[in-house]
This record gives structure tokens, C-alpha cells and sequence, in this order.
């Protein structure tokens, strides 16, 4: 019997909201946003932890320019803080190297996280999440009581086409959606808010694309002062989600 | 000292256990050690018996035997198989293993291919072989 | 005993070159490449297979407009010829619907479809691979012997960080990388390709940000006629993997 | 139709088992045939024989035996297990899982919670059970 998951209930009981970034496809912004999120809500004076579970492809580290932390050992590990915000990646034990694991590894390693970590309490857990549905979402959705979606799309067909079978399970297993935001928008268009709102899913808003974000990546300070950061901060502002009490 | 962690996680699960199968009491639990992990036994059996004796409860007096497990990996792709101890590892790929055995994917590959798409046949961590109560 | 591997070299022994299209991320523009280099192959004159094997979140079938073909069946299955390219993927099965698989799954549904597909014989038969290395790509490299890669990247720092991972493990395990290429240029930079040429790993070619790209999305005539099409069939070209004859 | 190439898949499988094993003749081949991908046993033995007989090999003189395995599926969120022939399924969807038994996840979802995060417990489909030789 594995003695992992009776545990991970408590690991989350002081946690208010649990929110996790999560999309049909790779490169439409769930890591930006999800590392971004995390550095408003701390800057909205919010107690924020962030977790990256893609183990595949973690960003999140180099968007936030997170590097020497490591987490402490006491009775479980105790993520770092750093720019305010308690931080967990695979790439503590990783490092630069590749991890080539297959999906029934994958969902170890999450359980195994998610049953060592000491989150304390918080007001925020924002989770980044890989593409798809796999081993981590299922795992997610699974072990983490409570946990509520943000979900990203582009306006792309594809993205779209995409985010929206990843919306039809989360529905399916009713899980709860904050809302989608439409990242990387373009030219004026409102096809994509409408088709959320035919699937009867809360759109969340709209962030432009940001031809200078990608000079801030590795940079938090400068991070926060992109238009892509005002753009997502409007968002959390007019989000009755983003506001800790609202929560279980 | 991360061991505690999962030493809840067996008390935890042993208290689940008595609930669901309306047990008054634990009387003994069994645990596989898988040599992966590299846990601490005696931490661990430490952690065991603080946590246990922390409060009364159903898992209390329960007795704690601990098994070493040897670690076997094996090959995907030419189905080699070998032991966690004859990999050539850094002490801190070591210690990233203790805490994410998966990461042993990152570190270690096959010594017939050098491929690193291989599972763990026994011995990857804390595996709770047989609760006991009445 | 499972059955199927052992037939999987019988599947393959008539394909000349067998090229996954891969890369660290995902949105970076690997199926967009994987269906467009098909279309350039057959159109130069070569016979070309597509296999999608992004179960997650397969696109080349919305790229290049395939709807309501159907494989046949003969001693196994046999993919429908669509623009002159013999077409294979899960959405023949799962349709619109979105399938939630596991990483075990996604390993077993790869096998099955490896085992019952006869291509018969072809130039080359191009796979549209998932994001990261994972039950797929692991299979893939496992069971398609004489596989090649072609990765592609962005400018990205994170994105050419995560292609590192993934050039390093194929190198690891000895698979050839017919190059890497590119993708999404906005800037003249010479930074990737020199990152590139310092791991030893062949610069394939770069492929220019296409604003109008988006809009031939569904139709495989437009797709050709675009700039981004013009870039890959240069690189197609100049590149000598992209000739049948070199192959085994 | 497309039993075919499983049963390729089978006498294959068997020629290699021959020649690893150093055998000089396989004489029978047992295998179970989960229900999920619903392989007509009719169409699948004659495929058998007639790859069996096609050409004189190791393997043409073999018996197959085949044995029917119902399929059950267990869900990892609530931990009900169900049989296969219980879902309600179009005939397109039975079709597709035919062709692709894991995309039984595509259209099936446990009865009990909605979740299509199940695994197959038995039954998934064609599987050796033992290939005997001398
Ligand atoms: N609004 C935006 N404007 C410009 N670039 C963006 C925007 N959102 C994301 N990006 C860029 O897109 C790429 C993919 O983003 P990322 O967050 O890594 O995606 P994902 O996590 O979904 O794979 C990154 O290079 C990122 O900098
Ligand atoms: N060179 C390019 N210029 C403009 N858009 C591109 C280019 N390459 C890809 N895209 C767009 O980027 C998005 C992601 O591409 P896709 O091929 O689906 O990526 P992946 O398969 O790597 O996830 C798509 O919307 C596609 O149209
Ligand atoms: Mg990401
Ligand atoms: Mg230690
Ligand atoms: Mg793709
Ligand atoms: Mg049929
Ligand atoms: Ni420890
Ligand atoms: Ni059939
Ligand atoms: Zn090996
Ligand atoms: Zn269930």
C-alpha cells in the first residue's frame, strides 16, 4: 500500500485557494502567467506558493530568474521564498539536466511532492501545469482536494479547438474553472470569448501580446512592469476568484 | 530529515486503514524499504514511533517492522537489468534521488544502451506491505 | 507476452526515412513544420506518410484541413491518402473528443498503432511528436529502429533551454539529429544557431515569424503558398537528410 | 479485419521466442483475448492458421489455443471497478475502442464519480500467455 497519499490532505488544509494553470497546448503562456500570477498576488500582499509540475518542461524557475535556492529539510521540505513567493520546481534536484520520464514516473514524482511538502499556510497555491491531460493533471485533480482551474488559451483554432476538450473534462469531472484568459491577443476579435461562453465556461479576460516580454524573462522586477503584467493584474483585480476569502 | 514526511504518510494510511475497516486498534504494520530512497532507518523508525506516541490513538501501540528492499532497475529498450548500487553517482545526485527517487532518470542510465528509459522493478521507496489490527 | 513489438520492424521495412519532428516545448511549431515538410516531400514528388502521435493534443489533421477520411482495413490498417499524404492519427478514433490518457496508455495506444499500420512503401514517413520526452518519444526511439529527429526551437531562452534537455538525451542515446531548426524568428540574432553549433548538433535553418500563417491554417494549398512554407522547402533543399536515397 | 495484423503480431512473437530459445519447433501458443478490443475469435484464428500455414517455419505445426478474458476497469479516483460490457457505447465508439482500446478513455467514465481516469484491470486485448516448444 502506498503510504503517500492519506497524507497529502493535510499538506493543503492551510492552504485557502489552490489554483492551477493548466491549457490544452504547450507555448500558449501557462508558465508566464502562472510565475506572473504569483508575483501580483504576493505584490497584492497575498502569502503565494508556486508549483511547477511540469516536470517535462519546467519554466517557471528561469520566467522568475529563480537560481542557488534550495528547499530546507524539517519534517518534510519547506520550499524556499523567494520575490515573497514559496517556490518548488523538479529542478531543485534536477538542475540543468534533462529529466526523461515516462507518465507512471511522472505521477510518482507528483505524488511524492505533494506528500513531502510543507506549504504552511498560505492564501495562494498557484500550480503550473503541463499540456494535456496526463499523469500530473489527472494526479492533480485527483489528490488535491479543492483545487480550481485558470485556464489558458490563444486565439489560434488550434489552441482553441485544444483548450476546449481540456474544459470539457474539467466540466465533466466538475471541477471548478475560474475562467479562461485569452493570451497572446493580436487584432481585436471576440470569436474566442464567445465560444467560452456557448460552452458556458466564465471567460476571465484578454492579454495582449507583448512584444517585451521576452526581455523580462529571468527578471521578476522587471517582469511586473510589462504590459503583460498590467494586463493580467486587471484581470486578478476584476476576479472575484483572486480574493483568498472567497475560497474554502 | 524529510523522512518524518513519509513516516506520517504510514500513520496516516494506518489510521485510514482501521477507520474503513472498523479496527479498534493497529496492532502491527510492515514496511518495505526500498533502497532507492536511501531513507534513514533509524530516523525513520524514530519518526515512526514520535509520531505514533504523539497522541493515543488507534496506531499507538502498533509495532513497526522495517524490510530492506535492494533496488533492481531494468532496461526498456534491452531489457538489461542491474542494482541501484553499482551506479556511479555524485553525492548530490544522490541526495536529489533521496528526495525524488524518479530523479534516478535524470542521473543514472542503462549500463548495457545508455539509455535512461528504464523502470524500477523493486526497491524505489516506503511501501507499506501489510497493516495489522483487530 | 505482448505480441505486437515483434511485428513492428515488418511495419517499417519499406519507409525510407523515418523523421520525428520534435522538440523540447510545446507551441513552438512542431506540427505546423511536421505538416507542412509532408506536404513539401509530396509535392516535390516523394511518397510521404504523417503520423500524429501527440495523443494529447494532436493538430496536423486541423492544420492541414483533413476531415472525414477514415483508415481502411486490410490485414490491418491502412491510412487514407489526403493531399498525396497517407494520413494516420488518434482523431480517426477519438474525434472531437478530448482522451485523457496516462502516460501507460498513451505507450500502449503508440505500440497498437505501430503494430496494425501498414504504410507499405514511402519516401518518408514524418511523425508529428508531443512536447517533452515522454511515453511517446521514448517508444518511439524504442521501437522505430532507424528513427532521425529533426528539433525545432524558438529564439525563446526557455524554449532553447528545454531543447537542450531534449538534444542531449537523443545524443545520449545515439539517435541522429538531422539538425535543428529555428522556428518563429522576429530578430536578426545569430545567438541559437551558435548555441546549436556549440553542442555539435547541426543548424538546420531558420523559419521567419509569418503573421499570415494563421489564416492557411485548414487549407494545405494556402499552407504552401505561404512564407513559411517558402523558409521550410529552402531548408528542405539545402538539407541532405531530406533526400530518400541517403537514408536506409 | 484488422485481427490480421495482431495475429502477425502472435506468430511473430513466437518465431523470435523460437530462435532466442534455441527450439527447433513451437507446438502450441496459448492466448487470451481481452474483451475490450472485441477481436472476433472466428476471424482471428483463421488468421492464425492461414500465417501459420503460408509458409513452412518453426511455428506451422503449433496449436493456438485462445481463451476469451472479460474486461474490467478500475477507477484511480474512487476506486470502483466495473466490466466492460456494462457502458453504454455507440457503435462508432465501440468501433474506435476496436481499433484503439485506450480510447475506451475517450468514452467511457466511471459510473461512479464521472472520471475517465480508469485503468484497465484485465481484458484490454490479444496477450500471449505461454508459447511452448521443443
Ligand atoms: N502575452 C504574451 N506576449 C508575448 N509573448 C508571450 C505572451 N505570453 C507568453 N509569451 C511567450 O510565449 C512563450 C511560451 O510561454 P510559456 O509560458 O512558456 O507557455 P506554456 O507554459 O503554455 O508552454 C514564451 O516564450 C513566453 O515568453
Ligand atoms: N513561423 C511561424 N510564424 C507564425 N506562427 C507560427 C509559426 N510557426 C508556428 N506558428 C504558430 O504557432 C502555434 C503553435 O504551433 P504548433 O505547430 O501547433 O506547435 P507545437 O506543435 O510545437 O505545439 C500555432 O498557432 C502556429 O500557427
Ligand atoms: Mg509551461
Ligand atoms: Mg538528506
Ligand atoms: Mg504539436
Ligand atoms: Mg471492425
Ligand atoms: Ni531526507
Ligand atoms: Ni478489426
Ligand atoms: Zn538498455
Ligand atoms: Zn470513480
Amino acid at each position: 500500500m502506498d503510504p503517500r497519499p492519506a497524507i497529502i490532505g493535510e499538506r493543503f488544509k492551510d492552504i485557502k485557494r489552490l489554483i492551477a494553470v493548466a491549457g490544452g497546448k504547450g507555448g500558449i503562456g501557462k508558465s508566464m502567467i502562472a510565475s506572473t500570477l504569483a508575483l501580483i498576488l504576493s505584490d497584492l500582499g497575498y502569502s503565494v506558493g508556486l508549483l511547477d509540475l511540469d516536470f517535462c518542461g519546467p519554466s517557471t524557475h528561469a520566467i522568475l530568474g529563480i537560481d542557488g535556492v534550495y528547499p530546507e529539510e524539517d519534517k518534510g521540505i519547506v520550499p524556499p521564498q523567494v520575490h515573497g513567493i514559496k517556490f518548488l520546481s523538479i529542478v531543485y534536484y534536477a538542475g540543468d539536466n534533462p529529466s526523461p520520464l515516462r507518465g507512471i514516473d511522472i505521477s510518482n514524482a507528483v505524488i511524492e511532492l505533494l506528500a513531502i511538502t510543507r506549504w504552511g499556510s498560505l492564501d495562494f497555491l498557484i500550480v503550473d501545469m503541463p499540456p494535456g491531460i496526463g499523469d500530473a493533471t489527472l494526479d492533480t485533480v485527483r489528490l488535491i482536494k479543492g483545487v480550481e482551474f485558470l485556464v489558458i488559451t490563444t486565439p489560434s483554432k488550434v489552441a482553441l479547438e485544444t483548450v476546449g476538450k481540456t474544459l470539457r473534462i474539467l466540466k465533466e469531472m466538475s471541477i471548478p474553472i475560474i475562467g479562461v484568459i485569452e493570451n497572446m491577443k493580436m487584432a481585436e476579435s471576440s470569436y474566442v470569448r464567445e465560444q467560452i461562453r456557448k460552452i458556458d465556461v466564465p471567460f476571465g479576460g484578454e492579454i495582449a501580446f507583448d512584444r517585451e516580454l521576452e526581455d523580462s524573462v529571468g527578471n521578476a522586477v522587471r517582469l511586473l512592469e510589462t504590459d503583460f503584467a498590467q494586463n493580467l493584474k486587471q484581470i486578478v483585480l476584476s476576479t472575484p476568484a483572486f480574493k483568498p476569502q472567497d475560497g474554502g | 530529515m524529510h523522512e518524518w514526511a513519509l513516516a506520517e504518510g504510514v500513520i496516516s494510511t494506518a489510521l485510514e486503514v482501521a477507520e474503513r475497516e472498523g479496527l479498534s486498534e493497529i496492532t502491527a504494520i510492515k514496511i518495505k524499504m526500498g533502497e532507492l530512497q536511501q531513507i534513514d532507518l533509524e530516523i525513520f523508525e524514530l519518526a515512526l514511533r514520535e509520531i505514533r506516541q504523539s497522541q493515543m490513538s488507534m496506531v499507538t501501540n502498533a509495532t513497526a517492522e522495517l524490510e530492506k528492499e535492494a533496488a533492481v532497475l531494468k532496461c526498456r529498450v534491452c531489457g538489461r537489468e542491474w542494482a541501484f548500487g553499482d551506479a556511479p553517482l555524485a553525492d548530490e545526485e544522490r541526495e536529489s534521488i533521496h528526495f525524488l527517487p524518479e530523479i534516478a532518470h535524470t542521473y543514472i542510465t542503462c549500463p548495457g544502451c545508455k539509455s535512461p528509459d528504464f523502470q524500477f522493478v523493486k526497491g524505489r521507496g516506503v511501501w507499506i506491505d501489510s497493516i495489522v489490527g483487530r
